[in-house]
């Protein structure tokens, strides 16, 4: 009832080598960073790429060429057919699989429908928008209903609203799904929505997995704590403190002892012109190093030992007046900050 | 918004255009219009223009059938000897067309390697026939349908024949609705030189399939008949073959320009 | 194929024949057929070589009709044709010169000219073989800018004006009337033979025999000299 | 991982092989194999052989410069009357090659339109030269390069042309360095059909340019004018002539690949 | 100074219509749902798509073909030449305006070194991850220091940290950047961080324009509130009681007449499972017909008069147990609800 692949692919200096498993129904996202192989792990898989070897529900597919495996691809380039309109693209792995033609055509019309492109039936690819073809190159995959759905960055061009809705379409259509889905994306939102597990990939070699939840709370390195907004540190516990690896020291509320990884919200952080003479027992001294606006808060870049993001209201950046250069006092309370052993 | 088109490249464009066409421009000049209509209404010419476009059309449709697979094989085929086998095939087109129709006659004669044993067993004897021109004319044409195929094909995107396999599609099924509408433009190119090379195929054809009015005489055959009798016969009936293939090529400049 | 009309002298018969009789012949062969009733002429006309391939090759010919001895010999060589061959007609050489003779060509001597453009046929085919006889009777050193590969394409070349004279065939000449002929004294001694046979496995061998006979006879030799060849 | 290569385009594709290949199994057999070291040293045979390799690439090289830019005016040039001057460009390709010839010469003959104009201005004069041996086989072969090559640019994805405009680069500059290599493959393979054809040229060069040896009698001509005496000799001639072009066009096969 | 475009194109049944104008140094952002035509847009600015006229600086562009415009793109699907290295790709535009090689190569370096490639100068486009392509296509078009910048999501395919850097980048270089662009993206925290003024195209149409915290604050359609994260109503105003168009009534505190819109975020609802007896001037009950799990908060999307998104802990929702399906009542402090005139 699993998908096993143990993927070793070497390509021009790049070499991957990672081990997946997807259970049947799981649906797993694959996180990680440009060039870290999540392309290439999936064209592994769909036999487009030689190298591992991969097993599902106890069959091996290793001999088998790309079109003898129940795959469906969405790419991360669509790769829609340009001859054909957008309901033949759509119907076209059906065909191919020989469902008749009424039939797949009728198939076809539905996934349509739930991308919202039904009116765009007879469109050739060329007159589509960038999103309108990432979601004829969904809705294409989906049709097939393979065994292993394989999906690159399948929302990346989506605009916000129709992303929302698309997601939720595509979360749906996974619960009742019986197959296997693999889902990369850059986007932690879509990963916590669509996934039951999170497989973080980085320089080919799989360096996290865990619950949604899990990895968001225990980042292991710097990207998934970038991906997650958590400010992310390495360092060694000594009961209720840790020295931290690139510098400064902090006083957490949990004591521990050994190497730990360090995490806290930048909303932890709050910053003073004048050095605080209150209750936070971590309270050190930062420069303004850049400044960026989000939709409700300000998002602030400083250096420091250690460097640190703090996320302030409005209210404060126009109370401070924050320049790139300012000093400034951080402070951030004990209990707001997480550790466990690296 | 539209750019001046660059000189450097218009005026070598013009100038290969004039090359090509003047000299047609010189036999529509130097021709006996006069004799024209009357050629045109001859039954012989009538008969021999009708067979060239039969059998050049036909001998197309065998150079599709068995060229655009066998382009296929060399773009995509991964074998090893690809190389040489793409040399090989344009044998064809080095070999003066008489050698051509020679090696014909040597292979699919009464007496040839293949074709005593054609009489022997089916009765079928091709030289002298009308299916021998038809044979004749795709052996002269088909390379240049093999080699522009094969060229389109190497200059089209392998990926989205990878899109189709994940697709569940066989290659057969690939080559058909992906592939090859994929590189169609090159296609119709390598049909129309291969029609029009077909059309105008000479000696091959009456070495390999005789010269016999209504059956292998086809007009590049009659044009060199009337070299021998009446010079300026022979250039209306040219003219004829060209505006007749010129119309249809042109004719087809719809289906054509929208693939 | 054969048929019982054979022994009479009617059915089908292929003729192949050279391309420089297209014209004498196909006359040969209407009047042949309204002479025998039943009877059908198809003629291949060709190269003389190409013919000699075809007829090696195992051609249903009925008749060869060469253009020169040597095409002759390369289907008796091999056996296709058994029978003694005919000589039917012959040819002289003549000089062809562009209509109104521009460069003002008067004779054989003209040949050495290097600053005159001069067509020849090539020693391989028979009237550039014949051409080299004459010059050596007429001690000339001919000074050729082209060495042509059929009468032809040197009579296409005079026509044009492209060359200010060519050595040809006499019946060619007659037969185009963009060119002018000049008779010159050695031409008589350099006569080119077509010669006829029926071929060994011919299908139908009655009426062959007849058409040779119809060439051979006088009926045949007015058609052939009304095209400008001589009498064997 | 490799897929099984579907039968129903295997089978029609080595039919195609074995109609291109058999014929010249039967000349090989066929060729009086003692006869060849004889013909490969002889001198004229080695002077014909360097002048139609010298000729033919001469001709693919102003076939080139000439025809490329013919096709990027066809493919891209957006002119009212694309569709009629496509279908005229093959006109080459349809006209017997001798009527071809005599095309030629009434034009750039000695007395032909622009050809009396060069010999009077200039003192050029084409028939008979290595020169005219050049034009002969580039007229007959450029239809080849025209179409393929634009074939492939038709094929060829126009937004990266957009893109190339959006930096700056002109029309030429676009041209050179984005869409012709974009197409190499089609232009390497109409390269390959032009030189080809050129080197096997017979009946317009013959009737254009005239046979003489060492100046314009190439090894079509020089195989012509021996099968007419030893058909054997016109068969091993042949054969070297196949021999040498396909040593050249495997030779080449590299960068034919690499394109 | 300015830029002024009047864009009006055709394409099938596609109809742009549209007046833009950004001034010297400003970055405008152009967003909207797929197929509203922004990616049209900025192929008309660019000269590929004929239609309308554009001035810049004074002097029109209408007669320019594209290479004679002073512009630089990065296209939807990045569209580099295969055929080239990465280096002579970004080098491509400066050779091809006549700087010399060397010099064109040194500043191409430059440029894939500010997108973090500079090792891949040499690789061929073929090679190169999603991602790592479209920094590719970032720095070919800002190579050549274009007077009008089109950016055609930019940043779409980049992994979350190097989409941080590349966009502080980005913004550091609009920031000193003296040309005009034009950032077409779906990302509004690219907007907020990247641009000085918004533009929402929708249908062809502009629907809205204004400064990032504006239209943040005050979304005009479904579309922008959707994108900014906002629940968002169009009703009548009398005095502190606003009736919603598509039915339910809801109290504000500032007064107001007449048609508004009527804003509010989606952590300022709180849901219980009786309904509340509190001071909440509003309070009305709800089904639950959707939970998406976001990082730190769980979304709740709720059926009622008026529907709500509701952002609530994860406390809450295992304290509730929330199951789609369930009634709840929602409740909101008349504080919270912003409105404003239509
Ligand atoms: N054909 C190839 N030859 C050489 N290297 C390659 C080839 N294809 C990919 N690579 C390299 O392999 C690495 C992984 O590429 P891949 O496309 O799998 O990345 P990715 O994780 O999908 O990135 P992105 O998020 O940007 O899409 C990259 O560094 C890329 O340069
Ligand atoms: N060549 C064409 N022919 C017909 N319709 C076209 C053509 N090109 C684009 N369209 C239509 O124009 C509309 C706008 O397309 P455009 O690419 O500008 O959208 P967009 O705003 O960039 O969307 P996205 O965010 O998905 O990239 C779409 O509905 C599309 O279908
Ligand atoms: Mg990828
Ligand atoms: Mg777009």
């Amino acid at each position: 009832m699993t998908l096993h692949a143990e993927l070793r692919v070497r390509r021009g200096g790049f070499d991957l080598g990672v081990d997946l498993g997807v259970e049947r129904g799981e649906v797993v996202a694959l996180l990680g960073p440009n060039g870290a192989g999540k392309t290439t792990a999936l064209r592994a898989l769909a036999g487009l790429t030689p190298g591992g070897r991969v097993t599902c529900d106890g069959s091996a597919w290793d001999g088998l060429p790309a079109e003898r495996r129940p795959v469906g691809v969405v790419f991360q380039d669509y790769l829609l057919f340009a001859h054909m309109s957008v309901l033949d693209n759509v119907a076209f792995g059906p065909r191919a699989r020989g469902t008749r033609k009424a039939e797949a055509n009728a198939r076809a019309l539905d996934h349509l429908r739930q991308v919202g492109l039904e009116d765009f039936a007879k469109a050739k690819p060329r007159t589509l928008s960038g999103g309108q073809a990432q979601r004829v190159a969904l809705a294409r995959a989906l049709a097939t209903s393979p065994e292993l759905l394989l999906l690159d960055e399948p929302l990346a061009a989506l605009d916000a609203s129709t992303r929302l809705r698309v997601r939720s379409e595509l979360a749906r259509h996974l619960r009742t799904y019986e197959g296997h889905t693999l889902l990369v994306t850059h986007d932690p939102l879509d990963a916590m929505v669509l996934a039951d597990r999170i497989v973080i990939l980085e320089g080919g070699r799989a360096v996290q997995e865990g619950a949604p939840r899990e990895v968001v709370r225990q980042p292991r390195t710097d990207y998934v704590a970038h991906l997650v907004g958590l400010n992310f540190y390495r360092g060694t516990a000594h009961s209720t403190e840790v020295r931290l690896d690139d510098g400064g020291t902090l006083t957490v509320a949990e004591p521990a002892d050994g190497p730990v990884h360090v995490v806290f919200p930048p909303s932890a952080v709050s910053l003073y012109q004048e050095k605080p003479a209150g209750s936070p027992r971590n309270t050190w001294p930062v420069t303004v190093s850049g400044i960026e606006q989000h939709a409700h808060t300000t998002r602030v870049d400083l250096d420091g030992s250690p460097a640190v993001l703090a996320d302030v209201t409005t209210a404060t950046v126009a109370e401070l007046r924050l320049q790139p250069g300012d000093e400034l006092w951080a402070s951030l309370k004990a209990t707001e900050i997480h550790t466990y052993p690296r | 918004m539209r750019q001046r088109l660059p000189v450097v490249l218009v005026l070598p464009a013009l100038a290969g255009l004039a090359f090509l066409l003047v000299p047609l421009i010189g036999l529509l000049v130097e021709a006996p219009w006069t004799t024209l209509p009357s050629q045109l209404v001859s039954a012989e010419v009538g008969e021999a223009l009708k067979l060239s476009l039969v059998c050049a059309s036909l001998a197309t449709v065998v150079c599709l059938v068995l060229g655009v697979p066998l382009a296929w094989l060399l773009a995509r085929g991964d074998l090893p000897g690809t190389g040489v086998v793409r040399a090989l095939v344009t044998v064809p087109l080095v070999l003066p067309p008489v050698v051509g129709g020679v090696a014909l006659l040597l292979v699919l004669g009464r007496r040839g390697l293949v074709g005593q044993h054609l009489d022997a067993w089916f009765g079928v004897s091709l030289p002298f026939t009308t299916a021998g021109v038809v044979v004749a004319e795709a052996f002269v044409a088909m390379p240049f349908l093999v080699i522009s195929v094969e060229g389109a094909l190497r200059a089209a995107d392998r990926r989205y024949e990878e899109a189709a396999a994940t697709l569940g599609a066989s290659r057969w099924l690939t080559f058909r609705r992906v592939t090859l509408p994929g590189v169609l433009p090159g296609v119709v190119a390598g049909t129309v030189l291969c029609w029009a090379r077909a059309l105008g195929e000479f000696g091959a054809t009456i070495t390999f399939a005789g010269n016999f009015p209504g059956t292998t005489t086809t007009m590049p055959l009659a044009v060199y008949l009337a070299l021998e009798t009446d010079p300026d016969a022979a250039i209306v009936l040219s003219v004829v073959l060209l505006l007749v293939s010129v119309a249809v090529l042109a004719g087809l400049r719809d289906r054509w320009i929208r693939a | 194929g054969a048929t019982p009309a054979a022994t009479t002298g009617g059915g089908e018969i292929t003729v192949f024949a050279a391309a420089s009789l297209t014209g004498s012949f196909t006359e040969l062969g209407e009047r042949f057929e309204a002479a025998h009733p039943g009877a059908k002429v198809r003629f291949n006309f060709a190269g003389s070589s190409a013919l000699a391939q075809q007829i090696n090759q195992g051609a249903p010919a009925d008749v060869f009709a060469s253009a020169a001895p040597a095409n002759m010999k390369q289907v008796t060589d091999t056996g296709a044709v058994t029978e003694t061959p005919v000589t039917f007609a012959r040819n002289t050489l003549q000089i062809a010169v562009p209509k109104g003779n521009p460069a003002g060509i008067t004779g054989l001597g003209d040949f050495a000219k290097a600053d005159l453009k001069i067509a020849l046929c090539a020693e391989q085919v028979p009237c550039g073989a014949a051409a080299k006889k004459v010059f050596e009777a007429a001690n000339v050193t001919a000074a050729p800018d082209t060495l042509e590969q059929d009468v032809k394409a040197a009579l296409t070349k005079v026509a044009l004006g492209e060359v200010d004279a060519a050595l040809v065939y006499r019946t060619d000449v007659r037969a185009n009337d963009k060119v002018d002929g000049l008779d010159f004294a050695e031409a008589g001694q350099v006569v080119n033979d077509y010669p006829i046979a029926t071929v060994a496995k011919a299908p139908n061998p009655a009426t062959a025999r007849a058409f040779v006979g119809f060439v051979l006879s006088a009926e045949g030799r007015e058609v052939l000299t009304a095209a400008g060849f001589a009498a064997p």
